[in-house]
């Protein structure tokens, strides 16, 4: 009977075949993901000479830092149930709005990106507490926000500097130094490594620390799997989705500093489009789209094999119309991959 | 007497045009238990879901305290030390045993930037609080929605008892239970009211009922009944009044024959048959 | 009539006329080269005093539909361009059946006429490219590489085929994500790493051609970058060397003509162009005459 | 004694390293109620799923009317007249209460492209069955989420009771339910006995239990202890297997002495730890 | 008691507070979406001239209907709980299949547009059962597809006729049979009324008529509301979602001919990008994204709403970049309405 073991915590547990360590790390979200990722590595550095090479990491690595950290940023929502359309348009918002304010405005350079992260950050709580206050679909509201900005990157910057796009953002006084923060890139082994992949694995780690072992965390993965649930132990719902959307907002800023600096320009199209893209990696990576379930380090590993896949196809030299469809038999090999290795792990003993 | 905790007037709840309670005026003292009785579909867990904070009601008023109150969350109810027991239990299904035993409520060590979760003493309290209602799991990092429904209902009392201060709200709390965790559950009711706790217990069987509770209140389609000390109620009362009613005599002859004389289940109803007689 | 200001007798002045026109193109919003159509049209329109409504849809089912929205809406004038004409036709056809003059701009140079249209008005991809095409063969452009900001789009991929069919050499298609210059950056650096013998990279868009410099810049590689149209980095670029040169499709010109001909047939019943097509470009933008332009290009006309 | 509709070997289900359940052998005969009892986590429930195909095992054999069978759904199950109440009682929360009740069954009337739902059938029928059962409902098309938990658990039970052919299995069904509403559902399970069907019935409630069962199985961390016919055992006997274990004195004298000795679940302690004594 | 009032049904239950028709009537999901539809119709009307007569009804009748067949089909999927992200591509590759087959291949229209049905139901099965065999999410695996028919749509499309948009079809033989049915308009009350919106209205009615009326449509309900009570209950799980996903490659076919005989022409990028377009009306009409819940005339309304925007905005005249900002603006309200209305339905006495 179950008392019989109480207090004897040490004794083997007869109801349970095996307990290997090896089955427990394979249950982790993120560990498919992790198998995926090293498949395609290894498919792409077999078949082609320079994928494997310092300089070709360097631009694989790179295309997937800005889209991992929004992956992670919308992967952190979608554990906790919602989604943010409006997060691929930030970047380009952010970006313009720095861009406006110093190549148009004469605005310190510091001072434009801090009123563009308090911009930012206000569409995040707009968005939020829209979410929570009417009940709406956060798909529908986001969505909103996502064609306003649109609309605002494009109409509101024309009208102001007559353009599409920002030009001259190098001749902006002290354009280095956020530069040197954002833009830089520094060689290791050949390659060049660009800020943003520090970054990257920054909001990477910070998003699973975070998630694992605070208090936040805690209330991110109850908010996402079973809200009234949450609501009903006193987790409180409102101000964790809404700061989960001001999170995200907060993501759409860093990676719209990142583009401006390491592009020295952004234009009213950016980031467009890109939202699926973060949703997509963050899917990959193990989160589930109905919420409560995920991991930060799986987004990030999604934003890899998008990255690496993205890159690898046009080392490998393949025609590029067919792009996408390559690109979709990779996501859908991983996926699957990651798939077989979960329910592996399930079934070990 | 003493104060009341928690005073509720005339409160009632409307569903958009689904009147679930109306008027019903009670309290809930310290170091009383106050069973919540009635038949399926009567009130009782929309009656504590407003206690909880779970529900705002629509007419009437909650005093706490002698303040009066409108929660509009949980969080509310609990910071006045009111924790619940939710009939559907309140769980997040895919979250670890020990993460949900906590949720809401984290102990956390450290400071400043390194706060962080304090695991283990979160996992060794989930399995020696679980141990000592008798459930002895295999390992609480087992998602809950994977525990049996005993199991899991366990774990929601165990977490309520855990963090209940002032009052304790118990919606059928046994129902999944075995026997044994009954007796726990049970047990665990009389130490709160011994505590000076108040307590709310909602169950549909009479023998866990009578034995802890110290006033009855009866709901019938939603509107109260009144409300019983111990005092003027025996146990065949309490369990005619559950059985509640008209009509049940044929019931409970076919009962009688079909199951033969032993059963609880026709016993009760025979008894309130007599009663409705006399 | 008479007037009794003694006046010669010309045409209406707009304003009493209360004009409007309706320009339909097959532009992507935000894309730069049809922002300064619009911007030309606009322009022609402030200055006639008519009104002006520009919509856009690269889909040509929706394309049509404007079209037909613009005639049920009674418009004076549609000017449309015609990426896919057998899409357009019955649309256009329609307006012009219901008395509506037509215009044709950028592309469709060879329905225009089938299809009852005043005129066309421009520089279709074919011929901007196939004169790129044998500009990049005089510059000595072996192994080319062609980046195409958006999939599937006709009027780049018609764009790049001509190019290949005056240049001689080899031209690859490269497919990048023009929402996401990051993207754009590392994937011509991929290419340019993967294969070495490119020496020279061909990009649609002034916007694409900084990403395509800094790409070239990273992967160590001796490609020369040219570029369709202009913007006030490309200028810069140019005059420091890094960009080869620029075609200037003059779309300003597209837009700010195709208006000005759709307003002498209202005041004055002209035929501009008189039955045949005009042409509103190539014009090539290099180190020598780059200073001219720089001015307009930074503001966005150019 | 009758063929049985049902035979199981050694089966066993484990869910990746977990093993629920494992080496039970027993039989569902016609016009047996089979009760099966043991503690929370047991196993009961995983073993009427792999009956009724929600979950196929993982080990031993499975025979329906001598023939072995893996079922890969509970339609299969369904298919051959085994019907049940599952534990979590399978609603789907969103829809109205007389969709529910007939889904997956739904009859139909017209021909051909004018083959439709008969819904007003399938309204009444779902009404006047829960009135049966003491349930009177507001309103039909309510969706069940929005219901009790008692009425949701009938609405299950009836469905059950009105589809099952050969085979009725009913996990926890009184466990929500009041006295009279489980009186009803042991009325049917008693007739539904007598009409020749195999009834497979799970509870915590000896007093449930005994009235109706023939034979009792009895589960133990997911291993069988056995199978008695009801001669073979007493209602005391019964109650002290169903609290089970070993070290329950103290727990049963403290019980007695914080709930005084009318409590049923004191005194099944009591008489357990007595005849662990002797 | 409960049995007091068996066998008295007609009495009045004291426990329900006035039971108004009319607050049985605004609770269905559609009904809000009406509403909305109506405020953006007045308000049109209103605005613009030509908005509210026939030849502009016209108009955004025709850009609804494509759209609105698809919404419907995406509609009755999410219901099921699944998406279908191929569904947009579905248009063009049907299209561009039947223009591929008869002005390069010389094949019979018919033939080529049986073929094309077959093709699209193909690959409806392999969706439906990739997601039920893999444990995929729908999102990941038809993204999959529709990324591969992306890339046929381009590719191979290029390869076989070497440009990127069908020319010449209507020189095809028997071209005006199927335009016939397809392609072709008659005049109502001096507006042009195309045969796709006669499509759209049969599609409505008939997944109106499947949802709300047959065993299948309860199926769906519950596939996509609770699938382990539907499957514990005997509900055929697999053969629902796998004719669900069949049915929206079905609608892909539909509105691919319907586009192919209106205009002559496909392209190919016609339909990418269309699918969250889809989804997005399906939601303004009341489908829940997490499934169980929604209606097909909800889905309808809601692409009415979105084709009635877009093309009262150009009716407008409004500066043509701030399109997507009204279009956000309108979504929101109208969706904000229909949550208002079904709100105040709930509370209605
Ligand atoms: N999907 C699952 N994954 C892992 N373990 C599971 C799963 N389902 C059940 N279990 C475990 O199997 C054991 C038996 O569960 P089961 O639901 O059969 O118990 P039960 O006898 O019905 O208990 P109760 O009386 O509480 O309903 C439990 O310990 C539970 O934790
Ligand atoms: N969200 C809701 N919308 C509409 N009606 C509801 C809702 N919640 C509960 N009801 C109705 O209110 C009544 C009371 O429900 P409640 O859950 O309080 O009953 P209960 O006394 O707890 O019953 P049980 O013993 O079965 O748990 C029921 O008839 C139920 O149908
Ligand atoms: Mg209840
Ligand atoms: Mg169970």
């Amino acid at each position: 009977m179950a008392t019989a073991t109480v207090g004897k915590p040490e004794q083997r547990d007869e109801r349970v075949a095996g307990n290997s360590a090896l089955g427990k790390v394979l249950k982790r979200p993120e560990v498919g993901a992790l198998i995926a990722a090293v498949a395609v590595f290894v498919f792409f550095a077999v078949i082609t000479d320079t994928f494997a090479t310092a300089s070709g990491a360097s631009t694989w690595l790179r295309s997937a830092s800005t889209i991992g950290i929004m992956a992670v940023a919308v992967a952190l929502l979608m554990i906790g149930g919602e989604f943010d359309l409006s997060a691929g348009a930030m970047t380009g918002f952010t970006g313009l709005a720095v861009g406006v304010m110093t190549t148009q405005w004469g605005l310190n350079i510091w001072a434009a990106m801090l009123v563009a992260l308090v911009l930012a950050l206000s569409v995040g709580f707009v968005n939020g507490v829209l979410v929570m206050r009417t009940g709406l679909p956060s798909f529908i509201v986001t969505l909103g926000t996502f064609f306003v900005l649109q609309g605002i990157d494009l109409a509101l910057v024309k009208v102001i500097i007559g353009q599409v796009a920002i030009q001259g953002m190098t001749d902006v006084p002290f354009y280095d130094q956020p530069h040197a923060v954002f833009g830089s890139n520094i060689e290791i082994a050949g390659g060049r490594v660009y800020a943003s992949v520090f970054w990257w694995i920054l909001v990477t780690a910070l998003a699973t620390w975070v998630l694992l072992k605070t208090r936040v965390g805690n209330w991110i993965f109850a908010v996402g799997g079973a809200q009234t649930s949450a609501r009903q132990v006193g987790v409180p719902v409102a101000r964790t989705k809404v700061g989960l959307f001001m999170t995200s907002a907060g993501a759409g800023w860093l990676v719209g500093m990142l583009l401006l600096f390491t592009t020295s320009t952004v234009q009213s199209n950016t980031g467009v489009g890109q939202e699926f893209i973060y949703i997509i990696c963050a899917v990959v990576g193990g989160c589930l789209l109905t919420g409560g379930y995920g991991s930060a380090v799986g987004a990030a590993l999604g934003a890899l094999i998008y990255g690496m896949a993205n890159q690898g196809i046009v080392y490998a030299g393949w025609d590029n119309n067919w792009l996408k469809a390559f690109l979709g038999v990779m996501l859908l090999g991983a996926v699957l991959l990651n798939e077989a290795v979960r329910r592996r792990a399930e079934r070990s003993r | 007497m003493t104060t009341p905790i928690i005073e509720v007037t005339d409160i009632g709840k409307r569903y958009g045009n689904i009147i679930a309670l109306a008027d019903v005026t009670t309290a809930v003292h310290p170091g009383e238990v106050t069973c919540v009785l009635g038949d399926n579909g009567a009130g009782k867990s929309t009656f504590i879901k407003i206690l909880a904070g779970a529900h705002e009601h629509t007419d009437g008023r909650l005093a706490v305290d002698g303040e009066e109150r409108h929660f509009s969350s949980p969080r509310e109810a609990l910071a006045l030390g009111i924790a619940t027991v939710y009939q559907d239990l309140a769980v997040v299904p895919l979250m670890p045993v020990w993460r949900n035993f906590f949720l809401g409520s984290e102990p956390t060590k450290g400071r400043g930037p390194w706060k962080r979760l304090d695991v283990d003493f979160m996992k060794r309290t989930t399995k020696s609080e679980l141990s000592q209602m008798g459930i002895d799991l295999r390992d609480v990092d087992q998602p809950i929605g994977t525990l049996s429904g005993g199991e899991r209902q366990c774990v929601a009392i165990a977490r309520a008892v855990y963090f209940g201060a002032r009052v304790l709200i118990l919606d059928e709390p046994t129902a999944a239970l075995g026997v044994k965790q009954s007796g726990v559950v049970l047990r665990y009711i009389a130490r709160a009211r011994d505590r000076g706790l108040g307590v709310v217990f909602i169950t549909h069987n009479p023998h866990h009922a009578y034995p802890v509770g110290d006033r009855f209140m009866l709901l019938r389609r939603g509107r109260s009944m009144g409300d019983y000390p111990k005092t003027e109620m025996s146990l065949h009362e309490l369990t005619a009044a559950m059985a509640g009613g008209s009509e049940l005599e044929a019931l409970s002859h076919e009962l009688a024959e079909e199951l033969g004389r032993d059963s609880e289940v026709a016993k009760a109803l025979e008894s309130e048959v007599k009663e409705l007689r006399t | 009539g008479c007037s009794g200001t003694g006046q010669e007798e010309g045409p209406d002045e707009a304003s009493d006329l209360d004009l409007t026109y309706a320009v339909v193109t097959h532009g992507a919003p935000g894309d730069a080269f049809w922002d300064r159509v619009k911007s030309g049209a606009e322009r022609a329109g402030k200055d006639y005093g008519v009104k002006v409504e520009y919509s856009s849809d690269p889909d040509p089912a929706k394309q049509s539909q404007l079209i037909d929205g613009a005639v049920a809406d009674k418009v004076d004038g549609v000017i449309v361009s015609m990426a896919n004409p057998d899409g357009l036709e019955q649309s256009v056809k329609n307006a012009v059946a219901a008395g509506v003059p037509v215009i044709t701009i950028n592309s469709g140079i060879e329905k225009w006429q089938e299809f009852g249209a005043l005129t066309h008005i421009g520089q279709s991809e074919q011929i901007a490219g196939a004169a790129v095409g044998t500009r990049l063969k005089a510059a000595g452009w072996k192994n080319a590489l062609c980046v195409i900001q958006e999939a599937g789009n006709v009027g780049l991929e018609e764009r790049c085929k001509a190019v290949t069919s005056t240049m001689g050499g080899k031209v690859t298609n490269l497919q990048v994500d023009g929402t996401d210059d990051n993207a754009v950056q590392a994937t011509i650096t991929s290419k340019l790493q993967a294969d070495k013998t490119i020496d020279g990279v061909l990009t649609l868009g002034g916007q694409y051609a900084i990403d395509a410099v800094a790409a070239v810049e990273q992967s160590g590689s001796s490609a020369k970058v040219a570029t369709f149209d202009l913007s006030q980095d490309v200028i810069t670029n140019i005059k420091s060397g890094k960009i080869e040169f620029a075609v200037d499709q003059q779309p300003f010109v597209q837009g700010y003509a195709a208006v000005t001909a759709l307003y002498l047939k209202s005041i004055n019943g002209n035929d501009f162009g008189g039955g045949q097509p005009v042409y509103s470009g190539p014009a090539f933008i290099t180190k020598e005459n780059a200073d001219a332009v720089g001015e307009f290009a930074a503001k966005g006309t150019r």
